[in-house]
C-alpha cells in the first residue's frame, strides 16, 4: 500500500454553457485588462488515496467521480496522480 | 423643515436587496437615491447603502469584483469627509472585499446557502458608531440573515478584532470567529452586517428592529455629525 | 413524403398522422428544418393536443380577472390598482435527468412567463414530490432539486415562501417539480404577446444561443449529419445573473422605448416565441438566423430555431426605435439584437445565409396541431378497502408515528435553503402559517397564496382527489383570512396513450371543472405534464393546485402556531369513518382505501367563517387539517409555538379515525377567551359546526375523551418525532 | 506576441479553515470508500494570455490574481503556463 497525491479538475463540458466563466471574462475585460481571454471555471480537488499501484490509485478516483465528484451530464475531468 | 437627506443606495448588476435597504432608509427620513455602481453618488450625499444580493452573480467569489466600480472607488473619500456607509450581506462582503473594513468573508460552516431569523446581541466597541447610537450595549434583536458566504474570518483571530465587533449572533451560525455577525471600520462610520436589518424595519414582516440602525443614522445627519 | 424526411420525422417524435396532416396543408413536403419546427411546437409540451379540449371545461371567467388562460400569466385584481400575475409550470422531466440544472430552469422559466405579463416577480413557491428519503437515489434528487430552487431563486432575488413536498415511492425515478411565481403590475402595465405593425422590429434580448435542450434522441438521424447526439444537444443551464440584468431590462422597457409585444423564449426557443406572437397578431414574421447572438460554432438553422438556451426574450418593437431598444439592453449588460421583423401576410420564416430555410403559416405551427383523441377506459379499476386494522389503545405513539412521518414531519431543513425574505413583503413565509402571504407595496392590504397536491388521494379517485386539493387550498388560504379567489393548475399525470390514464386524466379536470364551479371561481392558467411513467408504472395523477386571495389587513392574519392562554375551538365536523389518508396508509401498510373524504360545501362554510372572524381581528391562532388530520395539525401548532394544550371532547366511533382522518371542512381556530362566546355566534351562523374544547398553555399536549386520558404527551417529545427525520427534507 | 494557456488553481490557504473541503470528504466517507481523505477544495480557471514571454505572461496572471481573483486573507494559487 502507498498513498497517492491526486489533484482533480472538474470543469464544464465542451459546449455547456459556463455562466461562471462568461462571467469571470466579463469581470476581466471590465478591468479593462487587454489580451486576456477566460475560458472556463471548475473546480480543484486534491486528495489522498491508499492504493497499491498508480493504476488502482486511478480507478479509484474514477469511481469516486463518477459516483460524486462529477456530474457527467455537464461535467469531464482530469485526475493528475502523483507517486507515492 | 429641513428637506429630508440623501441616502445614496448603490446598484450593481446582481444587487437585489437595493430596495429593502431604501425602504429602511426612507421609513428613516431619508430620502434614498439609486446609484449606478458605475457612476458616483450625488455630491450631497450623507449615507451610502451597499445593498445585499448577488452582486455579479457571485461567481468565482462573493464581492469579488465591485470594488473596482466608480461607485465604490470613491467611498474612502467619502469617509474620510465623514460620510457613513452601510453595508448589508453581499454589501459587506463587498466592503471587506474594498479594503473597507479588515477581514474575510468565506464559505458557511457547515456549507450552503441558509435563511433564518437570527438574534444577535450589540456589544460594546472602541469606536462609537452613528450607527448604532439608538442601540444599547446588550440589546439583542432579531433579523433575518440570507447567506452561504458569510463566515467571518481575520488571520488574527479574534483578539485582532474584538473592539471593532458590535453584534455577535446568539449562537454560531456559520463558522464566523467569535460569532461575529457585523464590523465596524476604525472610524465607526463604515458598518459592515450579515444579517439584514434592512429586512426588519417593518412591524408586519417579522420585526422592527433593523429600524434602530437605520434612525441612528438619521440622528447623526440631523445633529450634522455626518 | 419521402421515406427519409417521414422517418426524420418519426424520430422527431412527430406521429404519421400529423406528417400527413402537415402535408396536406402545406401542399408540399415540408423542409428537414421545417420538420423540427413541427416537432417542437408540435409537442404535447406546447400544443396541449391531448389535454386541451379537456381543460376548456374549466372556468375561466370573473370580473376580477385581468389575463385569463391563453396569456403568459394569469392576472387577478388584488386592489389598490395592482394586480398579481401567477402561474406554474412542471420541469419533472429536466428535473430527473439533471436535479439541480432541472429544478432551476424550472424557476426561471416561470419567472419569464411573469415578466413577459409586465410584472415584476416578488415570489416563488414550489411543489414537489419525490421518492422515499430512505432511498439513495430519490434523496440525491431531492437534493439537487432542492438546491436547484434556492440556486436560482436566492440569487435572483426572490422569496421561496411555501409549497408542498411529498414523499411517496410513486415517484420514485419520476419526480415531480413544479414551481410558481408571483409578480406585481399595475393594471395599466400589462403586457401583450401580439405582434403588429408591419415593419416593426424582431428584437432578440439575453443570453446566447447554445445546443441547449435540442432534443437529442429526436434528431439523431443521419441526414443531419454525422455528429452524435452527445455533441448536439446540451442540458439546460440556467445563469440567474443574466436571468436578473435580463429581468430588470425587460420591466423598464416598455411601450414609451418602442415595445409592441413581448414573449419569453421557453420550450422551443425561437420558434415558439416568433410562431406565437405572429399567429396571435394575425401577421407574419421574418427571423435572419445569421443575426440570432450564438454561443457554440457551427450551429444548424434547425438548432437555433428550436434550442431551449434559458434566459431569452423576443420583443416586437417600433421600426424607429429598434437601435435604442438594442441600447437599453445593452446597458444593462445582455446581449441584444435586431434579428428580423414582422410582415404582412401570416407566414413564419426563417432566412439563414440568404436563404429561407422555414416558410409556414404561423397559425399553422402555433395552434393547427391536430387534436389527439386517446381512447378512455369506460371505468379506472377498483381500488380496496384498507384491510380491517384494530384501533390504538392511545394516541401517542401514532401521533408521533405521524409527526415523523416524511412529507408530514418538519420541512425547515428543506425551506431553510431558500431565501424567504428578501423583497420585504413576505408577511408569512414557510411554516408560519398554513399560506404565504405577502404585502402590496406601501400599504397594509396584503395576499395570500398557497400550493397544494394530493397524489395520494387522486391514485384513488382523481376527480375527488382534485376536488380535495381545491379544498384544501381553499382552507389553507382561509386560515390566513382569504377568500379563496382564482387559482393557476399544474397537471402531472401518466401517458394519456394508456387508456387508464387518459380517464384519470379525464377524472382529474373535471374534478378540476366541477371544484371551480362549486367555489365560484376562475382558473387563470396553468400547465399540463403528461408521460410521468417510469418501468413501474406511471405517477398518480397529480393535479398542483396554486391558488390566490386577497387578505384586508396584514395585521391581523393568525399564524399557524399556538400561543399562550388562548381558548381552542375545533370547526367542522371530523368523520370517525375509514378514509383515504396518510393514517390509513401508515396504519394498515397499504396504499389503498377507497374513500376520500371531501365536501367542498363544508370548505367554503368554513371559510366564509375563518375569513370573517380574522378580518374582525378576532383570530390567534388557525390550522385546518390536511395530511394528518387534526390532531397533527394541533401537534404541529404545538411544536411551532413551543406552547403545550389541554383539550377535552366526547364524540361517536373509532378514536383513530377521528383523529387522523382526513375530514374536509375542519380546522382548529385559536381565539382569546374573551372572543370565543362571538366566534361561536358566528359559527352558527355560518352554518359550521364548532365547539370549544380547551385552551392552550403548560408544555404538554393532553387530550382527554369522557373520563379517559387518551393522549398525554411532552411538547419537547412531539418535537423531538417531528424533527427527528433530518434527512427527509433534503 | 503569442498566447500562452494559464491554468489558475485557487486553493485555501494553509491554516484557513475548508468547510467544503470536509463537507466533500465527509460525503467521501458516507460512501464508505475507505482509504480516501479528501484535503482541499478549491478553484480552476483556464485562460489564454497574450503576451511576448511566458515571463510576461506569469506577470500579467499574478497582477490579474491580486486584483480580482485571490483574497489574500484566504487564499493561494498557482499558475501553470503553457508555452505558445
Ligand atoms: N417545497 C417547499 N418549498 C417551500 N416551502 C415548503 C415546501 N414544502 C413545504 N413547505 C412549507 O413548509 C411548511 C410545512 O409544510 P406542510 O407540512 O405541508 O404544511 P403544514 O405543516 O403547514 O400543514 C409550509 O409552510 C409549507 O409552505
Ligand atoms: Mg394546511
Amino acid at each position: 500500500m502507498a498513498t497517492y497525491k491526486i489533484e482533480l479538475i472538474v470543469k464544464p463540458k465542451a459546449g455547456v454553457r459556463d455562466p461562471q466563466g462568461e462571467a469571470v471574462d466579463g469581470a476581466v475585460k471590465g478591468l479593462e485588462v487587454k489580451g486576456v481571454k477566460v475560458h472556463q471555471v471548475g473546480r480543484y480537488l486534491s486528495m489522498d488515496v491508499d492504493a497499491r499501484s498508480t493504476d488502482e490509485a486511478k480507478r479509484i478516483v474514477d469511481d469516486l467521480c463518477k459516483r460524486l465528484l462529477v456530474n457527467p451530464n455537464l461535467e469531464t475531468y482530469t485526475a493528475r496522480v502523483e507517486g507515492a | 423643515m429641513n428637506p429630508r437627506p440623501k441616502a445614496a443606495v448603490i446598484v450593481f448588476p446582481g444587487s437585489n436587496g437595493d430596495r429593502d435597504i431604501a425602504e429602511s432608509f426612507e421609513r428613516a427620513g431619508f430620502a434614498p437615491v439609486y446609484v449606478d455602481s458605475r457612476e458616483t453618488a450625488p455630491a450631497d450625499t450623507k449615507v451610502v447603502g451597499v445593498p445585499g444580493g448577488f452582486s455579479y452573480g457571485d461567481y468565482w467569489r462573493a464581492g469579488m469584483l465591485a470594488r473596482y466600480a466608480p461607485a465604490m472607488r470613491a467611498l474612502p473619500e467619502f469617509v474620510a469627509k465623514g460620510g457613513l456607509v452601510i453595508g448589508v450581506c453581499n454589501g459587506f462582503q463587498i466592503l471587506v472585499e474594498a479594503g473597507l473594513l479588515p477581514g474575510a468573508l468565506t464559505y458557511n460552516n457547515p456549507p450552503g446557502f441558509k435563511h433564518k431569523w437570527v438574534t444577535v446581541e450589540a456589544r460594546e466597541t472602541k469606536q462609537k458608531s452613528p450607527w448604532l447610537t439608538r442601540v444599547p450595549r446588550g440589546m439583542k434583536l432579531r433579523w433575518p440573515m440570507a447567506h452561504g458566504e458569510g463566515n467571518y474570518y481575520h488571520p488574527d483571530g479574534w483578539d485582532a478584532i474584538a473592539d471593532n465587533v458590535p453584534f455577535v449572533y446568539d449562537r454560531n451560525m456559520n463558522g464566523s470567529i467569535g460569532n461575529t455577525a457585523a464590523m465596524l471600520d476604525s472610524t465607526g462610520r463604515v458598518f459592515g452586517v450579515m444579517p439584514h436589518p434592512d429586512r426588519a424595519t417593518d412591524p408586519h414582516i417579522g420585526s422592527n428592529d433593523g429600524a434602530l440602525i437605520f434612525e441612528s443614522a438619521h440622528d447623526a445627519v440631523a445633529q450634522g455629525l455626518a | 413524403m419521402k421515406p427519409d424526411l417521414h422517418n426524420a420525422g418519426i424520430n422527431m417524435g412527430l406521429k404519421p398522422h400529423e406528417l400527413d396532416h402537415i402535408e396536406k396543408q402545406l401542399g408540399r413536403e415540408p423542409s428537414l428544418p421545417e420538420l423540427a419546427v413541427f416537432a417542437g411546437m408540435w409537442s404535447e409540451h406546447c400544443s396541449y393536443k391531448s389535454s386541451r379540449s379537456r381543460l376548456a371545461m374549466m372556468p375561466r371567467e370573473a370580473p376580477y380577472l385581468l389575463a385569463g388562460p391563453g396569456s403568459h400569466a394569469g392576472a387577478v385584481d388584488v386592489g389598490e390598482g395592482w394586480a398579481v400575475a401567477f402561474k406554474i409550470e412542471s420541469h419533472n422531466h429536466p428535473s430527473a435527468v439533471e436535479p439541480y440544472q432541472g429544478a432551476a430552469t424550472g424557476v426561471g422559466g416561470i419567472l419569464r412567463d411573469v415578466i413577459a405579463q409586465g410584472a415584476r416577480p416578488c415570489l416563488v413557491m414550489d411543489s414537489l414530490c419525490f421518492g422515499p428519503p430512505h432511498d439513495a437515489k430519490s434523496r440525491h434528487i431531492a437534493q439537487g432539486v432542492v438546491a436547484g430552487i434556492a440556486g436560482y431563486g436566492n440569487a435572483i432575488g426572490l422569496p421561496n415562501v411555501g409549497g408542498k413536498t411529498v414523499y411517496d415511492t410513486r415517484y420514485e425515478g419520476n419526480p415531480l417539480v413544479n414551481a410558481m411565481a408571483a409578480g406585481l403590475v399595475r393594471h395599466d402595465g400589462m403586457r401583450t404577446a401580439r405582434a403588429q405593425g408591419v415593419g416593426n422590429a424582431v428584437v432578440y434580448a439575453g443570453a446566447s444561443t447554445g445546443r441547449d435542450g435540442i432534443l437529442g434522441a429526436a434528431f439523431a438521424s443521419v441526414e443531419l449529419g454525422e455528429d452524435t447526439t452527445e455533441k448536439r444537444s446540451h442540458v439546460q443551464v440556467g445563469d440567474p445573473f443574466t436571468g436578473k440584468k435580463l429581468m430588470e431590462a425587460c420591466l423598464s422597457f416598455g411601450p414609451e422605448l418602442g415595445l409592441v409585444a413581448c414573449q419569453d423564449m421557453g420550450a422551443c426557443g425561437l420558434t415558439c416565441a416568433a410562431s406565437e406572437m405572429a399567429a396571435l397578431g394575425g401577421v407574419g414574421i421574418d427571423l435572419d438566423l445569421d443575426a440570432v447572438p450564438l454561443r457554440e460554432d457551427g450551429m444548424e438553422p434547425f438548432e437555433v430555431l428550436v434550442s431551449e438556451s434559458q434566459e431569452r426574450f423576443l420583443f416586437v418593437v417600433e421600426a424607429a426605435k429598434a437601435a435604442e431598444a438594442v441600447k437599453h439592453f445593452e446597458h444593462y449588460g445582455v446581449h441584444a439584437a435586431v434579428v428580423g421583423k414582422v410582415v404582412a401576410g401570416g407566414q413564419f420564416r426563417a432566412l439563414s445565409q440568404g436563404s429561407v430555410v422555414v416558410d409556414l403559416p404561423a397559425a399553422l405551427v402555433a395552434d393547427g396541431a391536430p387534436k389527439l383523441n386517446w381512447p378512455e377506459a369506460a371505468a379506472l379499476p377498483p381500488v380496496a378497502e384498507y384491510a380491517e386494522f384494530s384501533p390504538p389503545k392511545d394516541l401517542g405513539k401514532p401521533l408521533l408515528r405521524m409527526l415523523s412521518e416524511p412529507g408530514i414531519a418538519d420541512l425547515t431543513n428543506l425551506y431553510d435553503h431558500y431565501d424567504h425574505t428578501v423583497g420585504n413583503r413576505t408577511v408569512r413565509g414557510p411554516g408560519e402559517a398554513d399560506a404565504a402571504v405577502m404585502k402590496l407595496p406601501g400599504s397594509a392590504r396584503g395576499f395570500a397564496l398557497t400550493i397544494t397536491g394530493r397524489g395520494e388521494l387522486c391514485a384513488v379517485d382523481p376527480y375527488r382527489g382534485a376536488l380535495a386539493a381545491l379544498g384544501e387550498a381553499t382552507r389553507n388560504l382561509a386560515c390566513v383570512g382569504a377568500p379563496i379567489m382564482a387559482i393557476t393548475d399544474g397537471i402531472n399525470h401518466g401517458p394519456p396513450s394508456d387508456p387508464v390514464e387518459n380517464r384519470r386524466l379525464t377524472e382529474t379536470i373535471r374534478g378540476l371543472a366541477d371544484g371551480l364551479k362549486a367555489l365560484g371561481i376562475p382558473v387563470t392558467g396553468g400547465n399540463v405534464s403528461l408521460y410521468n411513467a417510469t418501468a413501474e408504472g406511471a405517477i398518480p395523477p397529480s393535479p398542483m393546485v396554486g391558488a390566490i386571495g386577497v387578505v384586508d389587513d396584514v395585521s391581523r392574519v393568525p399564524r399557524g402556531e399556538l400561543a399562550a392562554d388562548l381558548a381552542l375551538i375545533l370547526c367542522g365536523t371530523p368523520l370517525a369513518t375509514p378514509m383515504t389518508s396518510a393514517y390509513g396508509r401508515i396504519a394498515s401498510g397499504q396504499l389503498a382505501g377507497s374513500n376520500v373524504s371531501v365536501d367542498l360545501a363544508a370548505d367554503k362554510r368554513l371559510a366564509n367563517l375563518l375569513v370573517d372572524a380574522i378580518r374582525r381581528g378576532m383570530v390567534s391562532f388557525a390550522k385546518d387539517a390536511g395530511a394528518g388530520g387534526l390532531l397533527t395539525a394541533l401537534a404541529k401548532g404545538c411544536v411551532r409555538g413551543r406552547m403545550g394544550a389541554t383539550i377535552s371532547w366526547t364524540f361517536e366511533g373509532r378514536l383513530d379515525w377521528h383523529f387522523f382522518g382526513e375530514t374536509s371542512g375542519v380546522a382548529w381556530v385559536g381565539v382569546a377567551p374573551r372572543f370565543a362566546d362571538a366566534f361561536l355566534a358566528m359559527a352558527k351562523t355560518c352554518g359550521v359546526a364548532a365547539m370549544r374544547l380547551g385552551s392552550s398553555g403548560g408544555n404538554r399536549l393532553s387530550i382527554k375523551t369522557g373520563e379517559s386520558s387518551v393522549l398525554d404527551i411532552s411538547v419537547d417529545a412531539l418535537r423531538k418525532a417531528f424533527t427527528a427525520n433530518e434527512r427527509g427534507a433534503a
